[in-house]
């Protein structure tokens, strides 16, 4: 595991690569997406896990985004996700459209280096058609029993942000097990924490419990409020006063520009919320 | 109607239901839970997505496995438009994936429509532009051919105006209640679907003078744990938050 | 979730039942297995999750058990399991054998409440020409690429022991996921406890990574020492010196009848280990 | 051989490798392991099913996910009956599964074998027994036809009395050490299978001085949290366990 700084951990990321974030609900890394854009990484292919906010609408505003898979993507409480509705809209976009099970399972069958898994539902849903990548087969233990098959999906990098990281790269992430999977399932895996501690996780029953190995964790970087403005639980509430201010200014090009110089590109003294980035 | 009234006609459409699960964003019908759970005890909630009152600790595809198992009796959906087969719409409107109106996505609708026993379709949005003749993209389906692993469709489908009954046989809705102020006839204008009349159409009753104080109470102290500025707004002067 | 003893929920279990139990290095409900021989429980079917170890064997050799479907039955250190090795033998066991991944995958499809799954490896091995439940197709996403599909495997009963429950039948199982797969897994799960607690598991972000909701538990015993001769990671250790006694007197019919009457049938006072048994 | 020995002489087989994964009841190859670390530094082990050491967080599962992933080099198997084409029978002999003997069972080696790069096979006892010319039942298979997916073999075979390479392209073990005290002849009158023999075929060394300062002090301190009766057994005067 290496301790790297922000931005460097950003910079590790090259252009094109297939990236898998969370939503805000779990464990977004809003300060890794900013710093993502300051570095001006181009051509990324998100996949949420299983849906995709904030950080994801940021991506695609800032032009980072050539694709998106996603069983939705949208800023919650805050409304629709400007950038991306725009996008779809302008057809600038490669969207991947999907359905949360769906993406959890192909995830799963990635961690488990499965080639596919079946999933029940899904026949009769438009994405069916629009997914050549989803089979649907005869199930071979049962007569006339249609099923549709997903591919495997191993993103290039997951990248999330957890309350913390010890020196052997364990992080923990309590109850989010999606967390795992993602780290199980991508080829690389980044983490931003709020702190690094001493102590070995692994070494506490009660916190290896909630802990991911260092040894699917390549590089972490300490960004404190890394969700900001996404909660962390037990950490810090949704700044949702500042989740609207965004949904407003986002709503428009100019806006989304204003948007950047102030809270991306300048970062405010102001604002001890991330302080460390 | 207001938003008590609404709250307490979704959780009169609850039961039998022994364990219900709401996905992201629904205010009402967790209140709508939380209330039928006051009402009749043994109810079990599950709420996706939430920091506060969430039970599930192998992650939030949990609550897919779960309703893979049928251990969910009941589900709440929206729907950016929804026809009057039961089908819903979260995708757009336009040439896929929406070019002339985008919807957020399809969520677990595509998954958990068909597995869970019964679903109730809420959106507070009753209008042409809603509920249309037919979806312009279809997320989830209302209906299943033969043969399709199914458990169950739509049982209800609630609006700000109007509580309609599902049939998956005819894949046809019937409207049963209309909310206090709306008719028979201001209903159909406002309806882009065709449906059947019960015969019996009724009035969506006002909440009950026991359910009001269980809003009020147990409820609004739980809601206010899981969506402060829901239950700020309609019941600013509640008790604090109760722990989930 | 009900709250019962020891020999009620043993009561609880009916003949005939298939019943997947975890080894001693998880969580084996060995107290339990004791209890459904003092219950005479015939008929029983056994998973083992993913081997099967002491209580499993003294289940066979009490005439509990119809079937046994593992990847392996053994005493571990103390050897070879010698009431399941003579049923083999004798012919009078049901075996379906396994390997470990293969019991995870098909107690994880049960979970997902998908039909089947796929799994790499097998294909060579003579486990396959004795299991027609396991079907070889051709890979549907590649060229040429033969696959095992194996069935899911929902078990009637998931038992284990645990360190603790709260009031709410929450169990704490730690990192012991593969306990949580089963529960997920079983159509009913029972679990036996060292203790029940009067906090809310699941409203503690450290113990909540390590609990199994009780949505899945639908009854619970105290058995204090539980998994004895097994040890349970924090609490107590491995009795070996039991473990080879029973070994020992196992390996005759009349040194296992001697075993059941001084340590099942008879509950010596002086073994303060299973006071609560 | 001293058991001292076995244990180096696995040990300097284990690199290149950088995550070595090791089963139950395994203490050999766990002392191996922990030398190598020792000796090489940047080595990974993970240990199943053991309450101490163990790096999984995800269930007993997540090893053989690991192993799937690619992400493990190296693990041990050993065999009730091992054959000359590196077969090797966990199940049993006699009729199926074992009539006339039973073995425990195959444990992860129908799936491991084939998904590691490497796999060291360990049997203490060297033996017409054990190592035979056609395993009884196959657990795991030695090779695999073009188009079966497996990333690797048998990459040697250790026993108490001498040290095989394995060529998957031939499907032959191929003598390279014989242990001290033991010859050619030896070997070959112990061995139930045929194979050939290395034109350079050496005696396996004796542990250096560096290794057995090594496995007396910083591996038996490692060892004696994992397999304590082991390690009370070959170092008695060892200092007490370190954490894990």
């Amino acid at each position: 595991m290496r301790l790297v700084d922000l931005e460097t951990l950003a910079g590790m990321l090259p252009a094109g690569a297939m990236l898998a974030i969370p939503p805000d609900n779990s464990a977004t890394p809003s300060s890794f997406a900013r710093a993502l854009v300051r570095a001006d990484v181009r051509g990324l292919r998100l996949v949420g896990v299983p849906v995709s906010d904030y950080a994801t609408d940021l991506l695609i505003g800032a032009g980072c985004v050539a694709e998106v898979q996603s069983s939705a993507v949208s800023l919650d409480e805050a409304g629709p996700a400007p950038c991306f509705t725009r996008a779809i809209k302008a057809g600038t976009l490669r969207m991947k459209d999907a359905t949360c099970p769906a993406m959890h399972s192909m995830l799963e069958a990635a961690a488990k280096a499965i080639p596919f898994i079946p999933i029940r539902g899904i026949l009769g849903s438009d994405l069916l058609a629009h997914r050549p990548d989803w089979l649907v087969i005869d199930n071979p233990f049962a007569k006339d029993d249609p099923i549709v098959l997903l591919p495997a999906l191993a993103p290039d990098f997951a990248v999330f942000h957890a309350v913390m990281a010890d020196r052997e790269g364990n992080v923990w992430v309590g109850r989010h097990r999606e967390l795992a999977v993602m780290a199980h399932a991508a080829r690389r895996t980044f983490v931003t924490v709020e702190r690094v501690i001493d102590r070995d996780l692994l070494a506490d029953a009660h916190l290896a419990a909630g802990t991911i190995s260092g040894a699917y964790i390549e590089a972490v970087a300490i960004a404190e409020r890394g969700t900001w403005p996404g909660g962390l639980t037990g950490e810090y509430p949704d700044d949702a006063a500042h989740l609207a201010e965004y949904a407003a200014l986002a709503r428009t090009e100019e806006g989304f520009r204003a948007y950047l110089a102030r809270y991306v590109h300048k970062r405010p003294a102001k604002r001890p919320a991330e302080a460390a980035e | 109607m207001t938003e008590e009234g609404l709250i307490a006609a979704i959780a009169r459409l609850i039961p039998p239901a022994r364990h219900v699960a709401i996905g992201a964003a629904s205010p009402i019908p967790a209140a709508a839970s939380f209330l039928a759970q006051e009402m009749a005890g043994n109810l079990r909630i599950s709420l996706l997505y939430q920091r506060e009152g969430n039970p599930f600790t192998d992650g939030t595809g949990e609550l897919f496995d779960l309703a893979a198992q049928g251990r969910i009796d009941l589900f709440f959906l929206g729907g950016g438009e929804i026809d009057g087969a039961g089908n819903i719409n979260l995708i757009g409107i336009g040439e896929w994936p929406g070019r002339t109106v985008r919807f957020p996505g399809s969520f677990g609708s595509a998954f958990i429509y068909m597995m869970v026993p019964r679903t109730i379709l809420f959106r507070l949005e009753h209008s042409k532009r809603v509920l249309v003749p037919r979806v312009a993209h279809i997320s989830a389906p209302g209906t299943s051919p033969p043969g399709v692993f199914r458990r169950g469709h739509a049982d209800a489908l609630v609006t700000g105006r109007a509580i309609f009954r599902f049939s998956p046989e005819r894949a046809r809705f019937t409207l049963v209640s209309v909310h206090p102020g709306e008719s028979e006839a201001s209903i159909r204008a406002a309806t882009g679907f065709d449906y059947d009349v019960a015969d019996g159409l009724a009035e969506t009753p006002e909440p009950t003078e026991e359910e009001l104080a269980l809003l009020r109470g147990p409820v609004a102290a739980s809601m206010a744990s899981i969506y402060p500025a829901f239950a700020a707004r309609l019941w600013p002067e509640a008790p604090a938050r109760r722990s989930a």
